[in-house]
C-alpha cells in the first residue's frame, strides 16, 4: 500500500519529502482482535429510539477505570463516554485512575464494584493480571466493556460484552510507511520501543517490524527501548550518537515522541520521526514543520463514543460484536488541522494555527 | 550506616518523647476520623464489603510495612522491596509453571528469593559499611533488571487452585484470606519487636550503635535479620498478589517502596531510628489505603484526589504536635 | 577572646551584682525541677552552684542562659533582661556540633567574616589556635571535634564559652572528667577572666575544688535553694551535710534487693593466679603496657590526659584491636574481637562517653537496662516485663536514680542520674571483670559512696576491677592498688595509703611524663 | 609540639571521618574510572559533543542536587522537588501564555512558584515540628494535584525564542546553555554551603541541632533557607526543562526526587545531616548521568542495563570503605 521508491529519492533531506496521509493510510483494518476475532464498524452500535427509551428508563450507572489520566487519549476517552452516556440518560459513577500500576487497578475496579454500577468500561492496566479482577466484576453481574483489548481467559459474551479497539496494527502501519518515505536506499531506521511486555505497544512495534520487512527489506531496523516513561529523551539522544546511520525514527507513543524531539533538538541532531497518537504538542510540533512528520491516530473520542454505546447496547440486553475496530488516521502536515478537528472534535488550538501559519505547511 | 551516634544529644525541649507518644496516638485519632468521615461522605463505604475491600487493598504494604518498620527502626532503609517484589513473583510463578505445579514450591520459592534479596542488602550493607540507601538503591536496579530478563518481559501465568485460596481470594470466617495473613504477620511483628530481646536489640541498633555495641549486642546481626525479615515479607506479599492476579509480572510494585515507607513513617516510626511501632506502621498503611480507597468510592477526580491526600497526610501528622 | 591576654581593664568594679534571678520556677510534666529559686551573682566573684543529681543545677543554668524557657520568675544582667551575649555557658552535656572543627565550633554563632559573608577560615584557625593552647589542648584548630575525647571536648567547649567573652560565664561541672593537670590550667584561665570583672557561675560534684576556686556557694536541694553563704563561712563536713541533706554517716537505704540479685550467681573461680593479666599490650595510642588484677581487688590505672587510658580500657574490652601483647583471664589467653564476646565471658566496660557509648538518650530507663539484664530477665526468646520492672526499680533505689518513672526516657534525666543509669547496666550476676572508665563522672557525693558500696561489693564476690578516673581522689578513696601510666608505659603497682593524695598521683605521673621524655630524648 | 599528634583518635570500627574522606574521594575515581571505561567501550563516547549530551542530560539532577544537598545536609528530605518541578514549568507556561510573553516572566513565575512551596515545605517542618519526609510527601501529592488540575492535564505550549535561549538549545562558547547553568549554580553552591557562614550554620544544624541553637544558632531559619533554595533551584531547572521542551507538562519529573537524592547520597552526603559536599552531589549526579549515556552507546538492553547500574552503585559506594 505504499511505494518505497518514491520516498528514497529525496529522502536524506527531510524538508524536500512531502508525505501524503492517502499514501501511507491502510485500506481498511489491519489487525484482528486479541483472539482473533474479525473486526466490525462503529455502525454496528447504534441504537434505535425504542432502544434510547429503554437506556433511559433503566436509570443504569457506569464505572470507568482507566490505567492513566495523565494523557490527552485518556482526556478524550473520557470525554467521548460521558457526553454519550449523559445524553443517552446513563449516570458516570466514577473514573478512576490505575497510573499504569496492576496492583492500583485490581483495588479500582473493587472498589468501583462496591458502587454497584451497571457496566464497568475499563482499559486493562496489564491484560493478564488483572484477569481475576475483571471476573469479579462479571461475576457480580456487571456488564463489562473493554478499551483496547480484552483481559485473558475472559469469554464473549459470558464475561465481557464488547471491546472497543483501534488497529493498533493499522497505526503501526502509517507510522512505518511515513518514516519510510525518508529513509535513503539500504539505509537504517530507529525504533524507540516500549521495554516492557503490553499487548498494546507490542502490536505496534510488531506491525512497524513487519512492514519493513515487507516492503522496505533494504531497511536495516535497529531497536532501543525504555522502560522510564519519563527519560526517554536522554535513550533516544544517547542511540542517536551511538546510530549515526540512523535516518529517521519511529518513537512508540506521542509523549515519548516529543521527550525524543526535545533532547535531539538539544542535541542538535535533526532527523524525521513518526510516532503513534495525535497529541497537542505533536501536532505544534509537526505543524511548524519540526520533527514529528507523520502519525498513525487513534479517534480517542470516538473511541469513548462507541464504549458508550456498546455499554448502552449491553445494559438493555442487546448483543454488541466482540471486537469492535476504529480505523486508523494517518496525519501529515497536509490534512492536519482537518484530522485535529475530526479526533479532538473541536477547533485546534490557537498554538496548533499559529504554528502553521507561520510554516505554512498545514493544508 | 548511621550516624546518630556522633550526633550526641537530641533536641531536649522539642518534646520528642511526649510529642512521639502524641503522634502515635493520633496517627488513630486520624484513622478514626478518616472512618467517620468517609461513612458519612459515601453511603457504600461503611460496609463489611468495603472493608474487606480495603483489608485485601492494604494488605501488601501493611504486611511488608512490618518487615521495613524493622528495617527503619534499625536506622536503615530498604528502597528494593518493589522490586524484589516483582522478582519473587517472577520466580515463584516460574518455579510453579516449569518444576512443579505444588503450591508450597510457589511460595517458598517467593520467600526464599526475598530471604535471599534480603540477606544481600543486610550483608552488604554491614559489611562494606555502605549507607543502605545506597545498597537496596542498587538492588532495586538488579532485581527489577533480573525479573524483567528472565522471561523478557513476559507475564508468567499462574494456574494453581490451592495457592489461589491460601493466598489470594479465599475467606476464612468472612474474612479475606488476605486479612487473615496480614493480623498474623502484624501480631508476630508486634510481638518480636516489642516483647523479645532480638527487637529490644533493633531499638537498641537504631536508637544509638554504638552504646549498642558497647552493651554487647551484635548490631550487625541486628540489622543483617532485620533486612531478611523484610526480604522474607515482600515474597510472602508477593504471593498474595500472584494468588488474586493469577499471573506473575515483571514491572509489578514500582513505586511500592514509597508507599511503604511512607506508610511506615505516617505510622511514627522515627527515620533516624531507635523509635517506632508495628501498630503504627499499620495505622499508617490503613491511613492511605482508607484515603484511596474512600476518595474513588465518593467519585473525586483523580488528581483531585492527590492533592486530598496530601493535605491529609500533612493534617494527620501536624496534628500530633499539639 | 580574652582569656589569654594579659591587660584588660576591669571593666566592672568586682563586688557590683551582675546577675539576678528571681522566683523561678520550671516544672516537667507536672514535676518540679525548680520551685521559687532565687539567685544573685556579683561581678568578679567565683560563685559555686552545688546540690545532689537531679536537684536542678542545669535547668537553672539553661534557664538564666535562655536556652530553656522559665515557668515562673525574672533573670536580669545588669538591671535589664538578659539577652543571649550576656551569658556564656559551658553545658553539662557537652553541645558541641562533631562534624565541624574545633575552630569552627568555637566560633558558632560569632563566626569572622568578609565584607561578603564568607568565613574567614585563616583569622578563626590562629585565634582558636592561641585559645586551646591557653587551656593545655594542644589541637590543631581543623581537627573534626568528633575525633577528640570527652575530656579535650571538655576544654574545648570551655575555649568557645570563654571567646564569647560575655558578662557571665557559667560552667556546668568542666571537669568532669578532666585530671588535676587539665584543672589547673582551666582553674588559671578562670582567675583571668575573674579580674575582668566577669561572674562565673561554677557547678562540680568535685567539692574540693569549691574551696580551691570559690568566693560564694548556693545550694539547691529538690528544686528549692537551700542556702548562700561565703565559702570562707563552710568547711567540707557542713558542705556536704547541706546538699545531702543527711549526716555524713547516716546509712543509705536498704539495698538487699539488689545483693540478692547478684548474689547467689556469682560464681568467683577459685584460681590462684591474677584474674586478668595484660602483657606488653599495644594498640591505638599506648603500647608497652603491663598490669594485673586479681580476684577481688580495686585495680586504679592513672594517667594524664590523652595518655590512653581509655583506649587500654577499650581493647580488653573487645571494642578495638590491639597491635601486639596478650591478655590472659584466669590463666587463658583471649582476645575479644567485639564487646559480645567479651561480655560473653564476663568482662563488662563501662565507657567513659556516656551519650556515645554508654546509653540510648532517647530510650526509657527500662529499655536501657533491660538491654543489658536480658540474660536474667529473657523467658524463651521474649522478655518477661513484670521481672524486668522488679529488677530495675530495684536497680533505680539502690542508685538513688532520681526520676518520676522508669519509663522516663533518659535524656529528661540530670546528668549524674544519667552516669548511674550508665553503671546500673552494669549490675548484674556473673562478671568477672569489671573494666570502669570514669565511673562516678558527674555523680554527686552521696550516690558516689553508693556506686563504691556495690564496686566493692562485686570485689567481695570474687570479681577483678580496674579503675580509669581522671579524678585522683577518688583513686584513692576507691583503689588497692595504683598504677601510673603513660602511652608508652606503666609503672608497678603502688599499694594505696593515705600518703597517696591527689598530689602525690599528680606528681608522680609529672615525674613519669618526663622520664618517658628522657627516654625518648636518648 | 608532640602532644598534638599524640591527641587524635580514630574513631571506633567504622573509621567513620576517615572513611568519609575516602568516599569522596573514591566518588570521583569512579567517575574517572566510569569514564575510561566507556570510553574503551564505545567509540562515539569521548567526544566533545557526547560530553556535551551528559552534561545537558544531568543538568536537571546536578542543579537540583545543589538545593537537595544544603536540605539533606540539615537532616532534612525533600520528596515534593518532581512535582514541583512540574508545576513551576506549568505555572511559568502559563504566564507567558496568558500574561505577557516576555522570557523574564516566564522564569520569575517558575522560580517563584519553586521558592513559594520550598517556604511552604520549611515552615511546616519546622512549625509543626513534623518530619519532613511526611511534609513534603505530602506537597508532592499537592503539587502534582495542582499541576494536573490547572490545564485539566493539558501541556502548556510555549513559543519564545529568548526563553529558548537562555534556558534551552543556545551554546556559550561550544558550551550548552544548560551546561553553564549547572556550573553556575554548583559554584554558587560550593560558596554558600562551603564558605560563607550560612554553610556553616547549615553543618551546625544537622549535626547537632540542639548544640546549634544553644550557640544562638537560628536553626529554624536555616531550614527554611534551605528549602528555599531548594525550591528556587527546582524552579530553574523546570525552566532548563520547558527551554528544551518548547512546552510544560504536567506529568514530568515524576520520580525525579529519587534521581536527585539518589545522586547527592552517591556524593557521599549522610542522610543523617551534617556532612557532604557540593562537589560530591554533582560528581554523583555525573556519574548516574553518565551511566545512563553510556551504557545506551553500548547498546545494552534496557533490561539489562538497569542490573548493571545497579551493581555500578553498589560497586562505587563499596570501594570507598578501604
Ligand atoms: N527535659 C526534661 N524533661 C523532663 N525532666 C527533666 C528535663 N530536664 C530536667 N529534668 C528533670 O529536672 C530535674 C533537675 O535536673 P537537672 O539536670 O537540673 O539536675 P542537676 O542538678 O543538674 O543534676 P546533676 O548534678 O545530675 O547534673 C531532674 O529531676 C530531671 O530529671
Ligand atoms: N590527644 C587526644 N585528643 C583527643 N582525644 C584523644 C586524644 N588521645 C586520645 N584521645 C581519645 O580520647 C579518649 C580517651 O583516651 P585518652 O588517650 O585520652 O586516654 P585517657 O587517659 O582515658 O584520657 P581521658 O582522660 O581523656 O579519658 C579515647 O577515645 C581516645 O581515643
Ligand atoms: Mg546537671
Ligand atoms: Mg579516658
Amino acid at each position: 500500500s505504499s511505494d518505497a521508491s518514491d520516498g528514497t529519492s529525496s529522502a536524506s533531506d527531510g524538508k524536500a519529502v512531502v508525505v501524503d496521509a492517502a499514501s501511507i493510510a491502510p485500506a481498511g483494518i489491519v489487525g484482528k482482535g486479541k483472539n482473533g476475532e474479525e473486526p466490525a464498524l462503529v455502525d454496528k452500535l447504534q441504537l434505535s429510539d425504542a432502544d434510547k427509551k429503554k437506556v433511559a428508563d433503566g436509570k443504569f450507572s457506569v464505572g470507568i477505570s482507566m490505567n492513566t489520566m495523565d494523557i490527552d487519549w485518556s482526556r478524550l476517552t473520557i470525554e467521548g463516554i460521558q457526553k454519550t452516556l449523559t445524553g443517552l440518560g446513563v449516570q458516570v459513577v466514577g473514573v478512576t485512575d490505575a497510573k499504569f500500576k496492576v496492583q492500583q487497578q485490581i483495588s479500582d475496579l473493587e472498589n468501583l464494584i462496591t458502587k454497584k454500577p451497571d457496566a464497568i468500561i475499563s482499559i486493562p492496566t496489564d491484560d493478564v493480571a488483572t484477569a481475576a479482577t475483571y471476573k469479579k466484576v462479571a461475576a457480580a453481574g456487571i456488564k463489562l466493556i473493554f478499551i483496547h483489548m480484552p483481559a485473558s481467559g475472559l469469554t464473549y459474551p459470558a464475561d465481557y460484552q464488547a471491546v472497543v479497539a483501534p488497529d493498533n496494527q493499522g497505526n503501526g502501519e502509517i507510522a512505518a510507511a511515513g518514516l519510510s518515505k525518508y529513509i535513503p536506499q539500504n539505509g537504517a531506521a530507529g525504533i524507540v520501543d516500549y521495554g516492557v511486555d503490553f499487548y498494546t505497544t507490542n502490536q505496534r512495534t510488531l506491525r512497524v517490524t513487519e512492514w519493513f520487512k515487507q516492503n522496505r527489506p533494504d531497511v536495516k531496523v535497529k531497536t532501543v527501548s525504555f522502560t522510564d516513561t519519563n527519560a526517554v529523551g536522554p535513550v533516544a539522544a544517547n542511540f542517536m550518537t551511538a546510530n549515526p546511520d540512523v535516518k529517521g525514527l519511529f518513537v512508540i507513543w506521542d509523549s515519548p515522541a516529543m521527550q525524543s524531539v526535545a533532547s535531539l533538538r538539544n542535541a542538535g541532531v535533526n532527523i524525521p520521526i513518526t510516532t503513534i497518537d495525535l497529541g497537542t504538542e505533536v501536532a505544534v510540533e509537526m505543524a511548524s514543520g519540526g520533527y514529528i512528520k507523520a502519525i498513525g491516530a487513534q479517534q480517542p473520542y470516538d473511541q469513548g463514543v462507541a464504549e458508550a454505546l456498546a455499554a448502552a447496547n449491553a445494559l438493555i440486553g442487546n448483543k454488541v460484536p466482540a471486537w469492535v475496530a476504529l480505523p486508523p488516521v494517518a496525519v501529515t502536515p497536509g490534512n492536519l488541522l482537518k484530522s485535529y478537528e475530526s479526533i479532538f472534535h473541536t477547533k485546534p488550538p490557537q498554538e496548533v494555527l499559529d504554528a502553521c501559519k507561520s510554516s505554512g505547511i498545514c493544508g | 550506616m548511621s550516624a546518630t551516634n556522633t550526633r550526641f544529644v537530641r533536641p531536649l525541649w522539642s518534646g520528642r518523647s511526649a510529642g512521639n507518644f502524641i503522634r502515635e496516638y493520633f496517627v488513630y485519632i486520624a484513622l478514626v476520623a478518616l472512618v467517620a468521615f468517609f461513612s458519612i461522605a459515601s453511603p457504600v463505604f461503611f460496609s463489611a464489603q468495603n472493608f474487606a475491600n480495603v483489608g485485601r487493598q492494604t494488605a501488601i504494604v501493611s504486611i511488608i510495612a512490618v518487615g521495613v518498620t524493622f528495617v527503619i527502626v534499625n536506622a536503615q532503609i530498604d528502597l528494593s522491596v518493589g522490586s524484589v517484589f516483582a522478582l519473587c513473583g517472577m520466580v515463584s510463578g516460574l518455579a510453579l509453571q516449569y518444576i512443579s505445579n505444588f503450591w508450597l514450591l510457589g511460595a517458598l520459592a517467593a520467600i526464599a528469593v526475598g530471604v535471599i534479596f534480603g540477606f544481600i542488602n543486610g550483608l552488604l550493607t554491614v559489611k562494606l559499611g555502605v549507607p543502605s540507601f545506597l545498597v537496596t538503591l542498587g538492588m532495586l536496579g538488579v532485581a527489577r533488571g533480573i525479573a524483567l530478563i528472565i522471561t523478557d518481559t513476559r507475564p508468567v501465568l499462574i494456574a494453581n487452585r490451592p495457592f489461589f485460596s491460601i493466598f489470594g481470594d479465599s475467606n476464612i470466617l468472612g474474612i479475606p484470606i488476605a486479612v487473615v495473613w496480614t493480623v498474623v504477620i502484624v501480631a508476630l511483628g508486634v510481638i518480636i519487636l516489642h516483647k523479645s530481646v532480638f527487637g529490644l536489640r533493633v531499638f537498641a541498633t537504631g536508637g544509638n550503635p554504638q552504646a549498642a555495641r558497647f552493651t554487647g549486642v551484635n548490631t550487625q546481626r541486628t540489622i543483617i535479620l532485620s533486612f531478611v525479615i523484610t526480604g522474607g515479607l515482600v515474597g510472602l506479599s508477593s504471593l498474595l498478589f500472584t494468588g488474586i492476579a493469577h499471573a506473575a509480572r515483571p514491572d509489578v510494585g514500582v513505586g511500592l517502596e514509597l508507599d511503604v515507607i511512607a506508610a511506615v513513617i505516617l505510622g511514627g516510626v522515627s527515620l533516624f531510628g531507635g523509635r517506632g511501632t508495628i501498630i503504627g506502621a499499620l495505622a499508617g498503611s490503613l491511613i492511605i489505603g482508607m484515603m484511596n480507597n474512600g476518595l474513588v468510592l465518593m467519585g473525586v477526580d483523580s488528581s483531585v484526589q492527590q492533592i486530598i491526600k496530601g493535605l491529609i497526610i500533612i493534617a494527620a501528622v501536624s496534628l500530633s504536635k499539639k | 577572646m580574652n582569656a589569654h591576654a594579659e591587660a584588660i581593664p576591669v571593666e566592672h568594679p568586682a563586688g557590683e551584682t551582675v546577675l539576678v534571678a528571681q522566683g523561678v520556677s520550671k516544672a516537667f510534666n507536672g514535676i518540679y525541677a525548680l520551685k521559687d529559686v532565687d539567685f544573685e551573682l556579683r561581678a568578679g566573684e567565683v560563685h559555686a552552684l552545688l546540690g545532689p543529681n537531679g536537684a536542678g543545677k542545669s535547668t537553672l543554668i539553661k534557664i538564666l542562659d535562655g536556652v530553656q524557657p522559665q515557668d515562673e520568675g525574672t533573670v536580669e544582667v545588669d538591671g535589664r533582661e538578659r539577652s543571649h551575649s550576656d551569658i556564656a555557658t559551658v553545658f553539662q552535656e557537652l553541645s558541641l556540633v562533631p562534624c565541624l572543627s574545633v575552630a569552627q565550633n568555637i566560633f558558632l554563632g560569632n563566626e569572622i567574616r568578609n565584607a561578603l559573608g564568607l568565613v574567614q577560615k585563616k583569622k578563626m584557625n590562629s585565634i582558636a589556635k592561641e585559645l586551646t593552647d591557653s587551656l593545655g589542648l594542644h589541637l590543631p584548630p581543623e581537627e573534626l571535634v568528633e575525633n577528640l575525647s570527652v575530656a579535650s571536648r571538655q576544654l574545648v567547649e570551655i575555649a568557645k564559652a570563654i571567646h564569647r567573652d560575655a558578662r557571665v560565664l557559667v560552667l556546668d561541672e568542666p571537669t568532669s572528667t578532666l585530671t588535676k593537670a587539665d584543672q589547673l590550667l582551666l582553674f588559671k584561665s578562670i582567675r583571668d577572666i575573674q579580674k575582668s570583672g566577669v561572674g562565673i557561675i561554677y557547678v562540680t560534684h568535685r567539692l574540693t575544688e569549691v574551696f580551691e576556686l570559690a568566693d560564694r556557694v548556693t545550694i539547691i536541694r529538690d528544686g528549692r535553694k537551700v542556702l548562700t553563704a561565703d565559702v570562707a563561712d563552710m568547711e567540707m563536713q557542713s558542705l556536704v551535710r547541706e546538699i545531702t541533706g543527711t549526716e555524713p554517716d547516716e546509712p543509705g537505704p536498704a539495698k538487699e534487693d539488689f545483693d540478692r540479685y547478684t548474689h547467689p550467681e556469682l560464681t568467683t573461680t577459685s584460681s590462684s593466679g591474677p584474674k586478668l593479666q595484660v602483657s606488653s599490650l599495644a594498640g591505638d595510642r599506648f603500647s608497652n603496657i603491663s598490669f594485673t588484677a586479681s580476684a577481688g581487688q580495686i585495680v586504679g590505672i592513672a594517667g594524664l590526659i590523652g595518655t590512653g587510658r581509655t583506649e587500654l580500657l577499650e581493647t580488653i574490652g573487645g571494642v578495638r584491636r590491639g597491635t601486639a601483647g596478650e591478655i590472659t583471664l584466669d590463666g587463658r589467653f583471649v582476645r575479644f574481637k567485639h564487646p559480645w564476646e567479651a561480655l560473653h565471658a564476663g568482662v563488662a566496660l563501662v565507657p567513659e562517653d556516656r551519650h556515645r557509648s554508654g546509653i540510648i538518650l532517647q530510650h526509657s530507663i527500662q529499655r536501657n537496662l533491660t538491654l543489658a539484664h536480658y540474660k536474667a530477665l529473657r523467658k524463651g526468646g521474649l522478655v518477661d516485663n513484670k521481672a524486668a520492672r522488679t529488677l530495675i526499680h530495684g536497680l533505680v533505689d539502690t542508685l538513688q536514680v532520681k526520676t518520676s518513672s522508669i519509663d522516663s526516657p533518659v535524656q529528661s534525666l540530670s546528668g549524674g542520674n544519667q552516669q548511674k543509669v550508665v553503671f546500673a547496666k552494669w549490675m548484674q550476676p556473673g562478671m568477672q571483670v569489671l573494666l570502669l572508665d570514669e565511673p562516678t563522672q558527674g555523680v554527686d557525693v552521696a550516690a558516689r559512696q553508693e556506686i563504691y558500696r556495690v564496686i566493692h561489693r562485686f570485689a567481695e564476690e570474687g570479681a577483678a576491677i580496674v579503675v580509669a578516673s581522671s579524678d585522683f581522689v577518688e583513686l584513692q578513696e576507691l583503689c588497692d592498688e595504683i598504677y601510673f601510666m603513660t602511652s608508652t608505659s606503666m609503672s608497678e603497682p603502688e599499694k594505696v595509703t593515705s600518703d597517696t593524695t591527689d598530689q602525690y598521683i599528680y606528681s608522680r605521673l609529672n615525674e613519669r611524663v618526663l622520664e618517658s621524655h628522657e627516654r625518648d630524648q636518648y
